[in-house]
C-alpha cells in the first residue's frame, strides 16, 4: 500500500508545467482562442518536438511505455494551461487504443511509430457524444461502430465543423460508412477496448479539469490580491476569502480520488468504471465551483472576454460534459450504490474481497 | 386575500396575448449587442409603443396606458410567455424613467420620457467606475458647473449598451472635494457630445455588451440635470429599491425558462434520469420561479397598501440570480454535450437559447450590486448587525 | 387580485402573539419540556379561556368561523411560541375535520360546541404517521381506516406513547378497532375530509415551521450582537452576517407561499396538494436552514440543554415529518412537474384556465 | 503507486476482525455520557488492551503493538464496520497521547501512557473557557509557580468526558500578563485534587456530554507539566495538525454510516424514492465517505515519504463535519416521521442510531475548530490572502 508518486513522476509533471508555462502562456492560448488554425499547429509541433507524443506509447514501440498514474499528473498540467484536445486525445486516449488492437492489425505498428516521431494526428468517434474533437486536424480517425473500432481515413468522411464555446475546440459531426475494410476490432475485443477507452478519456478530462480548477483559483487568489474595494483588497473580505477556501477544498479532496481512478485503470481493477466515474464526479465539481467562485470573485471583469479567466472557465464548462456527460458519469456510480447489493464496508476501499 | 384576476385584467391580460401572438417575429432576433441587431430591437420596442405596449404603466400622456402593477406584471406574464424579444431600451424605460418620473420638471419629462416610450432615443446607464463597482459612492468623475452648464471629465464602466446608445445617465461628483454621497449630481449625457469616447468591452459570449465612456470636457446643459445639484444620490437611490429590482427581472423573466426547463426535462427524461438529482432540481426551479412570482404578487398588494417595502430588494436580487444559475445551469445537465455548442452550430437547436442563458446567469450574482454586497444590506438594515 | 391580509387579520395576530409572549414564554416552555403533563394543561387553559378554541368553529356553531387564511398568520405565531400540538391539532384541524363531517353525525355539533368551549381534546390519527400527538391527552380520537372517519373513544382504545426528541410533544401509537358504530363518514365523503384534513395538518405545520424559523433567527440575532470573540460581536463577521441573512431571506421567499396555499385550501381550489406541498417544502426549507445557521453562529452553547435555542430547533427538526412526511411533500411537487403534461406557462401561476 | 495490502497487513486485518467478531458485545453499550454507561466503557478499553489493541500505534512497552498509520487505518476499518463502542478514552488516547510521545520525559511516558492504553485514567481536555473558544489564545485561567508546583485558579468549559474522567489537560497562563500564545504552561491536572469543581453541562440530547471545571487554588505539581514552562502553545499545536485531525475522526468513522445509509436506503427504496433527490444524496455520501479514506490513504503515503503536511487538516475537518451532517440528515429524511423517536420509544428500531448521530453531526462544524475559523485558516495559510 504506497498512495504516492515516484520521484521521477513528480519531477517529469514539474519539468512538463514549466515547458507549458512557456508555450502554452496566456498569450499564445489567446492566439488559438481567437484564430482559425495556425497556432495549433505550433503548439502541437513545439510539444512533439519534446518528444510527449510519444510518452504513452509502449517501450517495444520506441515510446516511454508512461501510465495512468503519471497521466493523471500530466493531464492536470495540460488543463492547468488548457492545452487543446488533441495532445491528450492522440499521445494518451488514442495511442492506449491503437496499443490495444490486435497484433494481426496490419497498422498498428505504423501508426505507433508515427504517434511517437509526433507525424500522425488522431481523432476518435465514440458513441457517447455526437461530436469528435479536431477531427478535421485528424490524419486518421478511429471511429466507434456498437462494439466495432474502425480505422478510417479522412479522405472516407464527411466533416461539418460545430462551433463551441470553447473556441479553442474543433468540434465536428463526422459521417462516415463502417465496412470490413476499416474494421479493426470487434465483439468482446471490441467492447473491451471501446471501455476502456471511454475510461482513459474521462480520467483524462478529469485531470484537465482538475488542474483547469487549480488555474482558476490562482488566477482568482491574485486578483483577489490586487483589486480594492472599500479600501482594502478583496481577497481580505471573509466572504471572499471563504468562497477561495471552498474552491481548495473541492480541489484537495478531488485528488485522490483522481489518483485512485488512475490505478485502477491501469491494473485492470474491475471496478475500473466506477472509479473513474467517481474520480469525474469529483473533478467536475471542483471545476465547477471554481468556475463560480472565481467569476463571483472576479466581478464584472470575470464577465468579460479580456480577463485571461473566460478561457480557464469556458473550457472546464465545455470539458464537463466531454468523454460521457456529467450525468452519465453520476449514473454509473449511483448504479452502483443504490441498486446493487454489494456490500459497501469500509474495509472494502481497496479490496475485492469475497 | 382574493387570488383572482378580475375581468378587466383577464381582458387585458387577451388583448396582450393577442397582439403578442400576431406580432412577435417568428424567428429570433440578432442579439442587441450587434448594430444590426440593436435596430432590429428598435423597430421591434416602436411597434410596442405604437400598440401602447412600450410602457404600460406611464400615463397616457407620455406613451403608457396608465395601468397599475398587477397590470405590468400580468404584462409581462405575457410577454415572456409568448418569447418576445429582449428589451433592449430597458435600462432608459425601466431604471430612468421612474427616476425622472418621480423628480423630474415637467419640461423634463415631456421633453425625455415619450421618446424614451418609443425608444428614438436609446438610453445607456453610466454608474460604474474603474475604482467604484460595489461601492458606488466612491464616484470620482467630475462635473464642474458653469453658469448654465456642467463641463464633466472621468470615466465610467460597465456602461450596458453604451455603443449603440443615443443617451447616458449616471452620477457625477459636482462638489469638488466632496466624499461619498455628496456633492454628487444625476446628470444626463447625449453620447454623440463632444468630448465623448466610446470604447467596447467584449463580454463573455465575445459580443460588445458593455462599453468604457470617457469624457473629456463634454458640455452638458444644466437642464439636464435630474434634481438638485450636489442631490444625486438621493436622486439616484430613491427609486433604487423595490420597484426598480421587481421592474428589472420581473418573475415572469424566470418562470419562463424554468417552463422551457420542465419541457426540456420532460422530453429527455430517459436521459435526464440518469442522475437522480436532476428531476429534483427542475421541480425545484419551476417552484422557485413560482415562489419569486408569489412573492412579487404580495408585495405588489402592500406597496399598493402603502406599505414601504425596505431590503425586499435585495432578497429578491439573492434569489433570482441564484434560480436563474440553478436553471440554465440543469439545463446544461441535461444537454450534455451539444450544450456548448454556440447557435452557428448544425447541432444546435434549442442548445444556443440555453447556452446564451447560462452565460448571462453568471453575471447575475455580480450586477446591480453583487450577492455579497446584499447579504450585507440584508445583515445590517433588517437584521441589525453591525456596520463593522 | 389582493394578496394581503385585512387589517383585522394583522391586528388579531399581534394580539395573539402578545399573548402567547407572555402565557408561553421559554421559561413556561421550559417546564413543559422538562415535565409530563402538568404544565401543557394550564397552557391550554389559558388559551381556551381567550376563546382560542373556538377560532375555527363556523359561526353558526358559536365560533368565529375562522378560515384557512387568517390561520396561516396563527401558525406562524404558534411555532414563534413553540405551542404543543394540541392547540393547532384541535382548534384547527381538529375543529375542520369535524365541521365537515355530514350533520348526520350525532355527535358533530356537540363536539363543536365543546371545542367553542375548550372543553374538548382532539386527536387526529392520520395514515400518513404511525404517530398520533397528544392521544393521550384527548378527550376524543378521530382516527383514519382508508376512507372511512372513525369517532372513537379513549376507553376503546391502547395508547402506546413513544418519546421523542422534542419532549414537549406526546406521541403515541393508538391500537384500536373501526366498527360501524364508530365510522362517521366514507366513502368519496371520507376521502376528502381526509384529503384536506392532511393538507390542513401540513399546512398548520409549513406556518409553525416559518414561526419557528423566524424565532431562531431572532435568537441568533440576539445572540451575535452579546458573544465577542477576537475583540468584536461575532454578529459584525461576515460570515456570519451572510449565514444569518441567507435565512431571512428563506423565510421571506416562504410566506407568501404559505398564505397562497392557505388561500387555495379555504377556497378549494383543485391544486391544493400541490399549493400545501410547495408551501411545506419551502417552509421545511427555511427552518432546516434557520436551525443549520442557528446552531453555527450560537458555536458551543447551541449544542447544549442550556440555551432555548434547543427547544425550537429540535421542534422543526420534528415537525418537519409531521403532518406528511417531507418526501411526500416533495414528491407531490414534483410528479407535477415531472410526470404531468401541464403547461406551466407564466400566466398560469393563479389561473387554471383550459 | 500501489493500492493493495501486503499480506502482513491482510493478517493484521483478519486478526483484528476475528477479535472483534468474537468480543465486540452484542448489545449497545449505553452512552458513556451516563456513569453506568462510562464504566461499561472503561472496562471494554481494558479489554481492548490487553488484546494490545487499545492503541495499536502506540510502542509496546506503552501497551500498543507499534503498527504504523496504515495498519490504524485497517484497525480502524475492521472497528467501525464491526460496530464496536465508542472510543471513551480517546482524547487523551489520540490527542495527549501523541502530545506525550513527543514532548514528555522518559518519566511521564512511562507514569502516564500505560495507564492511558488501559483507560485505567481517563483524560478529558480542558482547552476552552468561557471567552476563549475560537479564539483559543485567549486563554486566561492563570498557574502560578512556586517552586516545585503551579498553583491555577480559573475555569474552563466545554470539556468533554470531564465529569467521569480521573485527569484533565490544558493550557494555563503561567507568566503574569502575557499575551495570546505566550507565557502559556501544558498542565496535566488530576481531577480529584482540591479545590477542583466539576460542573456538568447537558448537551443538546439531554446527556451530560460536557462539563466546566473550576480551579480554586489547585496544586499542580511542576513534574506535570509536558515540555518547558511558557511553552505550552507550542506542545499543544505542534501535534495538532494532520495526524491529530486524522486520529480524532479516522475514515471509517463516516464509511460505517454511509454503508449503513445505503443499506437504509435500498430497504426503504420506495419510500425514499419519492424524493428523486434522496438517491442521489445518498451516492454522493458513500462517494464523499470514500473519498475522504482515499485522501487519508494518500496523505498517509506522503508522510510516510517525509512530507510536510499543512492546512490540509482544516480541510479535512470542514470535509467530514459536512459529510457527517448530510449522512445523517438524509437518514432522518428516508426515516420520516420516525425518526424523531428516541431510543426507549417502541417504533424506534433503527432509529435512534440515527437520531444520536444526527444529533453529534450538528456538533460537528463546531467543535475542533469552527468551519469558519478552518476556511479562514485555508484562505490565510494555503492561499496566501491577507489576515485582516
Amino acid at each position: 500500500m504506497d498512495f504516492t508518486f515516484t520521484e521521477d513522476q513528480l519531477l517529469f509533471r514539474e519539468a512538463i508545467g514549466r515547458f507549458l508555462s512557456t508555450e502554452a502562456s496566456p498569450e499564445n492560448l489567446r492566439d488559438i482562442w481567437s484564430n482559425e488554425q495556425a497556432p495549433i499547429d505550433n503548439l502541437l509541433e513545439q510539444i512533439c518536438a519534446q518528444g510527449l507524443s510519444a510518452l504513452s506509447i509502449p517501450e517495444a514501440n520506441g515510446g516511454l511505455g508512461m501510465g495512468d498514474i503519471a497521466w493523471s499528473l500530466m493531464t492536470q498540467e495540460l488543463g492547468y494551461y488548457a492545452v487543446v484536445d488533441q495532445l491528450a486525445d492522440a499521445a494518451y486516449v488514442g495511442a492506449g487504443l491503437i496499443s490495444a488492437l490486435p497484433n494481426t492489425v496490419a497498422l498498428k505498428a505504423e501508426y505507433l511509430d508515427k504517434i511517437c516521431e509526433g507525424k500522425l494526428r488522431l481523432a476518435i468517434g465514440h458513441e457517447c457524444s455526437p461530436l469528435v474533437a479536431d477531427a478535421q486536424l485528424a490524419g486518421v480517425l478511429l471511429m466507434q461502430h456498437n462494439n466495432e473500432v474502425h480505422i478510417v481515413s479522412p479522405d472516407n468522411v464527411r466533416i461539418t465543423p460545430n462551433a463551441s464555446i470553447d473556441t479553442s475546440r474543433r468540434l465536428a459531426q463526422v459521417d462516415w460508412q463502417p465496412s470490413d475494410k476499416t474494421c479493426a476490432a470487434s465483439g468482446e475485443e471490441g467492447q473491451i477496448i471501446w471501455q476502456e477507452t471511454l475510461n482513459r478519456g474521462a480520467l483524462s478530462v478529469a485531470g484537465q479539469l482538475l488542474g483547469l480548477a487549480q488555474r482558476m483559483l490562482d488566477l482568482s487568489v491574485e486578483y483577489s490580491l490586487q483589486r480594492k474595494q472599500f479600501g482594502k483588497e478583496i481577497g481580505s473580505f471573509q466572504a471572499v476569502k471563504h468562497q477561495l477556501a471552498d474552491v481548495a477544498g473541492k480541489i484537495e479532496i478531488a485528488k485522490p480520488v483522481l489518483y485512485r481512478a488512475a490505478c485502477s485503470l491501469e491494473n485492470k481493477h474491475p471496478l475500473s468504471d466506477i472509479h473513474v466515474s467517481q474520480a469525474r464526479n469529483f473533478c467536475n465539481d471542483a471545476a465547477a465551483l471554481a468556475a463560480r467562485h472565481s467569476i463571483q470573485v472576479h466581478g464584472a471583469m470575470g464577465y468579460t472576454w479580456e480577463v485571461d479567466l473566460q478561457m480557464y472557465m469556458k473550457r472546464s464548462w465545455a470539458l464537463n460534459n466531454t468523454w460521457g456527460d456529467s450525468t452519465c458519469h453520476q449514473a454509473r456510480v449511483q448504479n452502483y450504490v443504490l441498486n446493487t447489493d454489494v456490500d459497501l464496508a469500509p474495509s472494502k476501499t481497496f479490496e475485492v474481497m469475497s | 386575500m382574493e387570488l383572482t384576476f378580475s375581468k378587466e385584467q383577464q381582458n387585458f391580460r387577451l388583448e396582450v396575448r393577442e397582439w403578442l401572438a400576431a406580432n412577435v417575429p417568428k424567428q429570433k432576433l440578432p442579439t442587441y449587442d450587434t448594430k444590426e441587431g440593436f435596430e432590429l430591437h428598435r423597430q421591434w420596442e416602436k411597434k410596442l409603443f405604437d400598440a401602447t405596449l412600450s410602457m404600460v404603466m406611464w400615463p397616457t400622456k407620455y406613451g403608457g396606458r396608465g395601468c397599475d402593477l398587477i397590470d405590468w406584471l400580468i404584462f409581462e406574464e405575457e410577454y415572456y410567455g409568448a418569447g418576445a424579444p429582449g428589451r433592449v431600451n430597458q435600462n432608459g424605460q425601466l431604471l430612468l424613467g421612474s427616476t425622472i418620473m418621480e423628480f423630474g420638471t415637467a419640461e423634463q419629462k415631456a421633453r425625455f420620457l415619450p421618446k424614451m416610450a418609443s425608444s428614438e432615443d436609446m438610453w445607456a446607464q453610466a454608474w460604474s467606475e474603474p475604482n467604484a463597482g460595489s461601492d458606488m459612492a466612491n464616484i470620482s468623475s467630475k462635473a464642474e458647473l458653469h453658469g448654465d452648464h456642467y463641463i464633466i471629465n472621468g470615466q465610467k464602466t460597465w456602461s450596458t449598451r453604451a455603443i449603440y446608445a443615443d443617451w447616458a445617465f449616471g452620477l457625477f461628483r459636482s462638489e469638488a472635494g466632496s466624499k461619498r454621497h455628496h456633492g454628487l449630481s444625476f446628470l444626463l449625457v447625449p453620447l454623440d457630445a463632444e468630448g465623448v469616447t466610446i470604447r467596447p468591452i467584449k463580454a463573455l459570449d465575445g459580443e460588445d455588451a458593455f462599453a468604457e465612456i470617457f469624457f473629456d470636457n463634454v458640455k452638458v446643459p444644466v437642464e439636464n440635470r435630474i434634481g438638485d445639484d450636489g442631490q444625486g444620490w438621493h436622486v439616484a437611490m430613491a427609486t433604487a429599491g423595490f420597484e426598480r429590482g421587481l421592474l428589472l427581472r420581473s418573475p415572469a423573466r424566470f418562470q419562463q425558462p424554468a417552463r422551457r426547463l420542465v419541457k426540456l426535462y420532460r422530453d429527455n427524461k430517459a436521459v435526464a434520469d440518469r442522475d437522480a438529482s436532476i428531476g429534483a432540481a427542475v421541480a425545484k426551479c419551476w417552484s422557485d420561479a413560482e415562489a419569486y412570482a408569489l412573492s412579487a404578487y404580495n408585495t405588489v398588494g402592500r406597496v399598493n397598501n402603502g406599505e414601504k417595502i425596505g431590503a425586499e430588494s435585495s432578497l429578491n436580487k439573492i434569489f433570482w440570480s441564484e434560480l436563474d444559475l440553478l436553471i440554465f445551469q440543469t439545463a446544461m445537465d441535461i444537454l450534455g454535450a451539444t450544450g456548448q455548442l454556440l447557435r452557428s452550430a448544425e447541432l444546435a437547436k434549442e442548445q444556443a437559447y440555453w447556452l446564451d442563458g447560462f452565460l448571462f446567469a453568471q453575471a447575475g450574482p455580480i450586477y446591480a450590486g453583487t450577492n455579497e454586497i446584499q447579504r450585507n444590506i440584508v445583515a445590517e438594515r433588517v437584521l441589525g448587525l453591525p456596520k463593522k
